[in-house]
């Protein structure tokens, strides 16, 4: 490390570092921007979006459960209406959010000036944004699925789910998982080609660990779902082949083991995020370095891959021999044990930090509550004859709801309200906070504990109605009042973040004074993140005083330069050149969008995807008028 | 779609887009019978015209629209329909039978479940539109026009074919 | 600012050609979600295989060895041309380039050609039961890729010839090299499983 | 509450109710020492172990480290053990809840699980004892019964809450259930996966009877249809006979042979009407006759034009078939 006195330095020009990294201006600045944070708050709004439609949607359920033999709802629109809901929540906002919020905080917490595929990233979000319009758009055309979100065959075969809307749903998920597996490729690629130089794999955040290992996961699961959806039920549907044809050989379980191949990884796809999440509000409000950072970095690593072993407990009731499943008891029960060991760490954490708390702190104490009852119940669903009482009763529905709800909702709250100021540059207010926290924490709670007791005297799952005298009633009117609760709870929690927008607290970089380098930009951070890229000397960086913390100085400021750096002791290794905005991405996205929506109608309109996709990725890789690196 | 329930809820049913409402209006009279075949294009009238097909034993005379004791369904050429292949003709022939065999349907089998099985006979000949009509069905019924005569075979009939 | 130490990185080369370039790990990420498809349509063959007794079903005859083994050959040579061509990348040998490009196209467009053949002598199509189904959408979906990664590298080829190209292109050469190792190698495989196996196991049909 | 896990009144159910108070009794116990580790944590933040002044290193003593790895590794060493033991507890009870092959001198009912209701077909081996039934299966008490099940169109799910768990009923791959009830009773059950729009009404009555009570009924059973008394329920026969209700639905003992819809030879002496929907009354069954998708929107029972007049015979026939 040389000392130059400062004028020599080469420190950065901002203003032409500004000027090379900004979008360009107006609306189709906006549709060909490739900056990382424009994308991820793309992202999490979108998704965000799509979370408001599915709890109308369960608030539609609800009140058509609210009493015996309703007619709020008939039988047809309920089961359209619980498929959108599961549909929206689980493909359309879980999973994107947390890609969102990866997208925009990885580079920040890494040290780089953007994702490492930026173009890839912003194809991705339009392609996202196409399979929501295009589910949504189907469902105006009254083609809307209703065979539930995992869409079992032959009941979503072409013989008993007629008309397109299975097609539809089996179509958005090409969409949704194009878009998870580009963001994958790029986090892997950010996280371990573009780190700051000297953070070696020990002194990343976890957040960024957590995205690294969801990242792989969404890599080796988003194949099993692409070759259910598509190459099992949409090819048995349009053009007749015997996949999951049982007369033909075909067999209806070979979907469900492809499917929850998938299903089980995707759950912890988006709870995995969360964990990291958790881990960093926690790391910077007890005011300590996390407890057990080993530990929690290995039972992420060990949570990846347990979570590819487990898929059969959702096909316990199918009759697969007993040993086999037995194995899967095991697995399911192994799963607990990493979970447990994160949460003792943080336990540990508590334990020895100097609590605040504010309200992520809160969210965070309603994950813990939560999800270790989820977990809990969980375990018992993990035992094959337990499960078999239990599975599609409104007790699994109790659980999935409680590792779900609170074991990603809460933690992304929480997260929300912790990253707010740096979104926004400005605070958002702790009592509104607080008590938006409290409403959903207690109507979550009379919403979905009843449920518990309500699968144990026998109320099965996806049922428009039900006969009275049977012992539901109550428990099923408690569940629509909470339900009603968690809509007040979630509208207070919306203006917070609106009224915080504009008139929030004033925040500085960093008003947590916390850790990791994504507090050292200025909030909301700058294109460029960084005027100077920063040097890592430790696990906790803005923990250590500035002087020990050296800067890079030597990038070209005229054209999108980043540094890449080695795999394992992040040291540099040679500079890369970024492409500029441009809206070829989009337009690809279009072509794709075009075709594939085609595609449940006519097989040949794949070969409209291919061509119009191929013209767009031509447009995407030409080389760009001016080069910007010259030969 | 199946006629509409008295009570259909708020948001209305899948099944209530059908015009007839036959059973709880009063008795219909049967000398000028309703002309337009008011599940053209329906996938589901399609899918209950293949389940009715398959319960009132069409196929135990018509085969899977290939033909057995009564005529093949599936026409090589539209022409074909001895008694008109219009939805109204294919009713007709149903509702009042055919010499040679055909029964006489019209006080049996309800009305509506007449039509779903008029809509589901001519999507087996593709007058229906594709998007209405589903790829394949969970039956036994293999396709058999995929299944090509092995050129080799047929060229030299008993080499084993490795 | 106060005064901070800094750590020069001027000198460092602003490209790289190499396995430590970004797009390289993007290409071989690629490869892996191809690979992990490719292994699940196996898994779904074999799960297929175990669940009827008689396979491929009456009436249908496994594809013939001749064309599909005599495919091969164009197939393992034409990964010379790619070779040739990530070589000449590295040096920014246009020519060499070319002549790689050109290479790998035109023996893997005889490869395309001896397939084409040989769908046309199939008895079965994927409508005919689940044995079609399964061998129909892994020729389909390993065909989708190769002419797709063929139209990438005609592209660069165009790219190339027409002189005006950066590193950055230099780069899409020697990435694109990755993929058509990864898709002769996944072919090799999947013929093991689709020619072979049936015969192996199943007894000949 | 008869359709419930917590009233278990068979074997195989109570087994499973005593796994699941063992499970939470001590789920609970630990989900009740984390959430109270968390909130004493809250008591103790404004001094922490030791009170080292944090804001300057952030990183307490080695001392505190140390005591909370220790017991962090306790811990985690604790949830592997129970975790262990948990996972052989419920293998076990798993081995004699649900047998891969039912017990000895099993009761052979084959459940056959169709769009929106449940075909019931008692096999054996004497052809005259077999019985074919819809949606109520009689069962002697103390015998254990073994359910073969199958599916003729989607994935249904044959669960009897309060005697076993729930099996599968998937076209293409028979599957095998067995179950017991200890005490005479009336146990309803329900198909518990999505089967299309009226999975919500496809339920079933399981009534276990004395062996003596069971056999009785049985035989009644066995015999055809009573041919009907009065003259009323003649028409009824009649109007049954002429109308489109025997394209669907068998009456031994008449011309009535159809096995598309469920077999009413003793209609009269089922509990229930379009599974488990309404109770076997007149009225229902009049309400049921006239309009079926106004109570099962989307069933697979046609609406018959019927005359007024021919209703009312029509229904005091099939009620007569007791």
């Amino acid at each position: 490390m040389t000392t130059a006195p400062p004028e020599t330095q080469g420190y950065a020009d901002l203003a032409v570092l500004r000027k090379t990294w900004s979008s360009k201006p107006r609306f189709l600045g906006w549709l060909s921007s490739i900056n990382h944070q424009e994308i991820g708050r793309r992202y999490v709004i979108t998704a965000f979006i799509f979370l408001l439609i599915g709890g109308v949607e369960a608030l539609l359920m609800r009140l058509q459960l609210a009493k015996p033999e309703n007619t709020f709802l008939s039988a047809g629109r309920y089961n359209q209406i619980f498929t959108l809901h599961g549909t929206t929540m689980m493909f359309l906002f879980a999973v994107p959010v947390m890609e969102g919020m990866g997208i925009y905080l990885v580079p920040l917490m890494v040290g780089t000036r953007n994702v490492a595929f930026p173009r890839l990233n912003a194809f991705g979000y339009w392609m996202y944004l196409a399979g929501g319009v295009f589910l949504y758009a189907c469902a105006l055309f009254n083609m809307i699925p209703d065979a539930g979100w995992f869409a079992y065959p032959p009941l979503s075969g072409p013989q008993f789910s007629t008309g397109k809307g299975v097609d539809a749903w089996a179509q958005m998920i090409t969409f949704t998982e194009i878009s998870a597996m580009c963001v994958a490729v790029e986090l892997i690629v950010t996280i371990l080609k573009m780190r700051a130089p000297g953070m070696s794999l020990n002194r990343m955040p976890m957040f960024c660990w957590s995205m690294l290992v969801q990242s792989f996961m969404i890599i080796f699961a988003m194949p099993a779902v692409m070759i259910a959806s598509t190459v099992f039920l949409l090819n048995d549907r349009t053009i007749g082949t015997h996949f999951v044809n049982p007369a033909e050989g075909g067999d209806p379980l070979l979907y469900q083991h492809a499917f929850w191949f998938f299903g089980h990884p995707e759950v912890y796809i988006i709870f995995l995020p969360a964990l990291g999440m958790v881990s960093s509000i926690l790391e910077t409000h007890t005011r300590r370095q996390i407890f057990g950072y080993p530990a929690l970095v290995l039972s992420l690593v060990g949570n990846g891959f347990i979570a590819f072993g487990l898929w059969v407990h959702h096909m316990f009731a199918t009759g697969l021999p007993q040993i086999g499943e037995a194995y899967f008891t095991a697995a399911s029960m192994m799963i607990a044990i990493t979970s447990g060991v994160q949460i003792f760490c943080w336990l540990a954490t508590l334990w020895s930090g100097r609590l605040k708390a504010t309200a992520a702190v809160h969210f965070v104490f309603g994950f813990l509550f939560i999800f270790v009852m989820g977990g809990m119940t969980g375990v018992m669903l993990a035992s094959i004859p337990l499960d078999l009482q239990a599975h599609d009763t409104y007790f699994v529905v109790a659980h999935f709801h409680y590792v779900l709800i609170g074991g990603a909702l809460f933690p992304l709250f929480g997260a929300f309200h912790y990253w707010f100021p740096k979104f926004s540059g400005r605070l958002m207010d702790e009592r509104m906070a607080k008590l938006s926290f409290w409403i959903l924490f207690v109507g979550f709670n009379l919403t979905f504990f009843p449920m518990h007791w309500l699968g144990m005297i026998g109320m099965t799952r996806r049922v428009y109605t039900y006969i009275p005298g049977l012992g539901w009633d109550h428990a099923n009117l408690a569940a629509t009042i909470g339900a009603c609760v968690i809509l007040i709870g979630g509208l207070i929690f919306i203006i917070n973040a609106l009224r915080s927008i504009g008139s929030g607290a004033r925040a500085g970089n960093d008003p947590w004074e916390a850790s990791t380098l994504e507090w050292e930009a200025d909030s909301p951070p700058a294109p460029y993140n960084f005027p100077n890229l920063p040097v890592v000397t430790s696990r906790t960086p803005l923990w250590t005083p500035p002087a020990e913390r050296p800067i890079v100085v030597g990038l070209r400021e005229d054209r999108r330069e980043i540094l890449v750096t080695e795999v394992l002791d992040a040291q540099p290794h040679h500079r890369s050149v970024q492409p500029r905005p441009t809206l070829w991405p989009m337009l690809t996205a279009l072509g794709f969008a075009i075709g594939l929506a085609g595609s449940i109608f006519y097989f040949s309109s794949y070969y409209v995807a291919s061509v119009l996709g191929m013209i767009g990725l031509i447009g995407w890789f030409w080389p760009e008028r001016p080069l910007e690196v010259e030969g | 779609m199946r006629p509409a329930p008295a009570a259909s809820g708020v948001l209305g049913d899948t099944a209530s887009e059908s015009a007839l409402h036959p059973g709880s209006q009063a008795q219909q009279d049967t000398t000028h019978l309703n002309v337009v075949n008011p599940y053209e294009g329906n996938a589901y009238a399609i899918a209950e015209g293949r389940r009715l097909f398959g319960w009132y034993n069409c196929a135990g005379c018509h085969a899977n629209g290939g033909g057995g004791i009564g005529p093949p369904l599936i026409k090589k050429d539209q022409r074909d329909w001895i008694y008109g292949g219009d939805p109204v003709n294919i009713f007709d022939t149903i509702v009042k039978g055919r010499p040679n065999g055909m029964p006489t349907w019209g006080g049996k089998i309800p009305e509506y479940q007449v039509w779903q099985i008029v809509t589901f006979v001519r999507s087996l000949n593709q007058l229906e539109p594709r998007a209405a009509t589903p790829a394949r069905t969970d039956s036994l019924e293999q396709k058999t026009s995929t299944i090509r005569p092995d050129k080799d075979a047929a060229a030299h009939p008993g080499a084993v074919q490795q | 600012m106060s005064e901070r130490r800094t750590l020069d990185v001027s000198g460092l080369p602003p490209y790289d050609i190499s396995s430590h370039s970004p797009l390289f790990w993007g290409q071989a990420l690629m490869c892996v979600i191809e690979g992990s498809l490719f292994c699940m349509l196996i898994a779904t063959y074999f799960y297929l295989r175990l669940s009827v007794d008689v396979w491929p079903g009456p009436g249908i005859h496994l594809p013939n060895l001749t064309y599909s083994s005599w495919a091969l050959v164009p197939l393992i040579a034409s990964c010379g041309g790619a070779y040739l061509a990530d070589e000449a990348a590295k040096k920014n040998d246009r020519a060499g380039m070319l002549l790689g490009s050109g290479l790998n196209l035109g023996l893997a467009a005889i490869f395309l050609v001896l397939r084409a053949i040989e769908w046309n002598t199939f008895t079965f199509t994927w409508a005919s039961d689940t044995y079609g189904s399964i061998v129909w959408a892994i020729l389909f979906l390993h065909s989708y890729d190769i002419i797709a990664d063929l139209l990438v590298t005609a592209v660069l080829m165009v790219i190339v010839a027409s002189g005006r190209y950066g590193p950055r292109q230099l780069l899409g050469v020697h990435v694109d090299s990755v993929l058509w190792y990864f898709l002769v190698g996944i072919w090799i495989l999947l013929y093991g499983v689709l020619y072979w196996a049936p015969r192996l196991i199943g007894g000949p049909r | 509450m008869n359709q419930s896990m917590w009233h278990a009144s068979g074997s195989n159910a109570a087994h499973i109710r005593e796994l699941a108070i063992v499970f939470g009794l001590l789920l609970g116990v630990i989900f009740l020492i984390v959430i109270g580790l968390a909130l004493l944590s809250l008591r103790r933040r404004h001094r922490g172990i030791g009170q080292e002044p944090l804001e300057g290193s952030h990183h307490p003593s080695t001392t505190t480290e140390a005591k909370l790895r220790r017991a962090v590794s306790i811990a985690t060493g604790i949830t592997v053990l129970i975790l262990l033991g948990l996972t052989i507890l419920s293998v076990s009870v798993g081995k004699t809840v649900s047998a891969s092959v039912a017990p000895a001198g099993s009761l052979a009912i084959d459940i056959t699980g169709t769009q929106w209701w449940w075909k019931v077909h008692y096999a054996s081996d004497d052809p005259s004892r077999i019985l074919e039934t819809a949606n109520e299966i009689h069962i002697p008490v103390g015998r254990p019964i073994a359910i073969r099940g199958n599916s003729e169109d989607v994935i249904h799910s044959f669960w009897v809450p309060s005697l076993q768990g729930k099996r599968d009923l998937i076209p293409g791959r028979p599957t095998l259930e067995w179950l017991q009830a200890d005490h005479p009773g009336e146990y309803r059950g329900q198909c518990a996966e999505f089967c299309g729009i009226q999975h919500a009404h496809m339920a079933f009555w399981v009534i276990a009877e004395p062996t003596d009570q069971f056999n009785s009924w049985m035989d009644h059973q066995l015999q055809p249809a009573a041919e009907p008394a009065d003259d009323e329920a003649i028409h009824g026969q009649e109007i049954f006979l002429k109308s489109a209700c025997i394209l669907c639905h068998a009456i031994r003992g008449t011309i009535a042979a159809a096995q598309v819809g469920p077999d009413l030879t003793h209609f009269g002496s089922r509990k229930t009407i379009a599974a488990g929907t309404l109770a076997n009354t007149k009225g229902n069954l009049a309400g049921w006759i006239a309009d079926p998708q106004n109570i099962k929107p989307g069933t697979h029972m046609a609406t018959v034009a019927l005359q007024p007049a021919e209703m009312q015979p029509l229904i005091d026939y099939l009620e007569s078939l007791k």
